[in-house]
């Protein structure tokens, strides 16, 4: 049977792409950043993950507004990106898993939750910066199922709502009758704001709370209004929602493996969380 | 419809159905400009595109004088918006300077201060 | 405060778009066909609305598999149909209320419906041939929000979610807060089949059942799965999703204002069904 | 994956995942027949239409012969394959009667007597 191993949540700032593709590791903005993915690199490399399934956010590169959805799972043979207008590298594309999206979708959807899907789709740099960063250069050993989420245009599906699709996700991937070992990643955050007067907002004070709430009181999170979000993590801060997608699939505890916290990356602070499902991290000990 | 209304929260545009509503031509702009082929047309003649997209007048103004403020309030969502700072090699950070009214040097003073 | 006055149900077979544009309203196969609904239009001419709020499914006319929504609402200022490939008039656009979608839209998602939104949106048959049948020609005295539901890629959502829906866009309905007068409208069905080795199969004795159920006990109706709507009412049948949707909104109680039923239309059962939701009629008869 | 698979319904093939997978580009194809521009392309030329749009020769081959049930076994969806037909002058009726092996008018007697 599939398993979920562990989570993955990670920012996606557009710059860390044009870092990577300039082979900055070495610079003094960078360094500390880059080193921060070495030991979630070396947990993969340990625990060689079949699949991931990725909440992100399209940034208006797939999807518009005139077919906006609050949730849309990829359904595709592999999901490429494409340039976005502002000169990011086009990479190799993503091998997809279609039948297991199928499986995915038909458990959603019998669970009400009212999913779009997508045969095809671009992915946009929410997804391939976290890819690269876990998993560097041209190799692509995971099989991915892309799941969009809308924070683009309010109302976004509430904190609750996010939390409530990956506890969904995660009773799906337990009845995949195949033995697969399974990765749930989120990507996005945390706090930052591009629009506005207040443009440049951080909050580290809130970020710091939230890198421990996630793990140990997430429904303090999920408490928080979208706009709530907006006010205490700035407009994009409310990308928080795809970490919860992420943590609640971990099931009731997670503990950390390994976690990052780095002020500022372009506009942002750039949070790194890796988690495992504790039940499973309390069979392996015993 | 009192509904639309988010509460207020102090330089935080908020984008709603309402700025949707107002925003959609340009937006619409925007999003063409994913298209190397179609950022190549914007760019040889800024106004002959607004006007082909159907721009309102305040939208095509905050067009031609790159005000991503004045943008955002004829309805811009800045997830599109930022495709079009990308023609004019504008990233994030540069908007941010902009919006808020001081040097690239000085925005990202504030973003490096945030770290404490 | 706006309130809901009443339900539409009808069939949207391609071929009635056909026959009215080419005016066969004595034609002996259509005659009957068409003269039930005069007492709708009847109906409607005395109660007036303002507002109709559309439940339909496209038939792969504004969406494709590349991002195809479960459930779709239209917010956009007008909406126009199409050609679809197969002959059928360009009629003039529908008047859209944006900011009523949004108030709708709004509503739903905190209700936890995952809609995708439509700032732009073309109307196929199953939206233009009901309006053109209840209010022919080109007057458009009402305006419109569409909400269209996937029959085209199963998983469909379920009998009991789109049921919910509905309930749901009531209660979105009562809280708007301008003096109007709103007919939920649900299209499609009844029992047909396009496909396969069984194309033309009709079950007259489900769809009569069905009438009588969908008014009094909707609830029979809700328990069937998608496959065995497929297996009772034909794969098109499962239509019956957009009345089941329109039904919820009329409340616990309703009552007809008038039925008809006529087989076949082209290769469907066509049937229509006007409601009113009963404590309006009661209230009216104090 | 087992759930991928739908109850049997003797003569009625249900579209699910694994239909969808199969048909995609199939239903691409008939897709963009909605347009007219395309229409007319694809009507000067289909095999070469087909060849743009990646069919596979099961699919190809059941676009040559016009064999809607072949269509459908290789992946096609009935909405979509409604404009292909639409193309070639064919209703709902006309594909009802070559699906289910009978004459066009033997196939509207049979709807007739579905009223009794
Ligand atoms: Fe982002
Ligand atoms: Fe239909």
């Amino acid at each position: 049977m599939a398993k979920i191993v562990g989570g993955l949540a990670t920012s996606h700032v557009p710059a860390i792409g044009k870092a990577m593709s300039e082979q900055k590791f070495q610079d003094p903005y960078w360094k500390s950043f880059f080193e921060g993915y070495e030991p979630a690199r070396a947990w993969l490399e340990k625990t060689k993950p079949d699949i991931a399934v990725v909440f992100y956010n399209d940034h208006g590169l797939n999807f518009f507004l005139d077919n906006l959805p609050t949730f849309a799972v990829g359904a595709a043979p592999e999901y490429g990106n494409a340039d976005e207008g502002w000169g990011l590298p086009v990479v190799a594309p993503y091998p997809g898993d279609p039948a297991l999206s199928w499986r995915l979708i038909e458990d959603l959807v019998a669970e009400e939750f009212d999913v779009s899907t997508c045969q095809q789709m671009k992915v946009d740099h929410a997804f391939w910066i976290p890819m690269a960063l876990l998993w560097p250069g041209a190799q692509r050993p995971v099989r991915v199922i892309p799941i969009e989420i809308n924070t683009v245009q309010h109302p976004l599906p509430s904190a609750k709502r996010c939390f409530k699709l990956g506890q969904a996700v995660a009773r799906s991937i337990a009845g995949w009758d195949k033995d697969l070992k399974v990765v749930v990643m989120g990507t996005g955050g945390l706090s930052h704001q591009l629009e506005g007067e207040r443009a440049g907002f951080i909050n580290k004070e809130f970020d710091l709370q939230c890198l421990e709430d996630i793990v140990a009181h997430p429904e303090k999170l999920t408490g928080y209004s979208n706009f709530e979000l907006v006010e205490l993590a700035g407009s994009q801060g409310v990308e928080l929602l795809m970490w919860l997608a992420m943590r609640a699939a971990m099931g009731p505890e997670a503990q950390v493996v390994t976690s990052s916290y780095h002020v500022p990356i372009s506009n942002t602070a750039a949070g790194l969380l890796v988690l495992e499902p504790k039940a499973r991290a309390m069979a392996e000990a015993v | 419809m009192t509904r639309n209304a988010p509460p207020s929260i102090p330089g935080t545009p908020v984008f709603t159905g309402v700025q949707a509503v107002r925003g959609y031509a340009l937006n619409h702009l925007c999003y063409s400009l994913n298209d190397a082929a179609n950022r190549a047309t914007f760019k040889d003649d800024p106004m002959a595109y607004c006007a082909r997209y159907n721009l309102t007048p305040e939208q095509t103004e905050a067009v031609r004088s790159l005000n991503v403020l004045a943008m955002i309030a004829a309805g811009g969502n800045v997830y599109y918006l930022a495709k079009l700072a990308g023609v004019y090699g504008l990233g994030v950070q540069d908007i941010g300077a902009q919006q808020t009214g001081v040097s690239l040097e000085e925005f990202k003073q504030k973003l490096l201060e945030a770290a404490h």
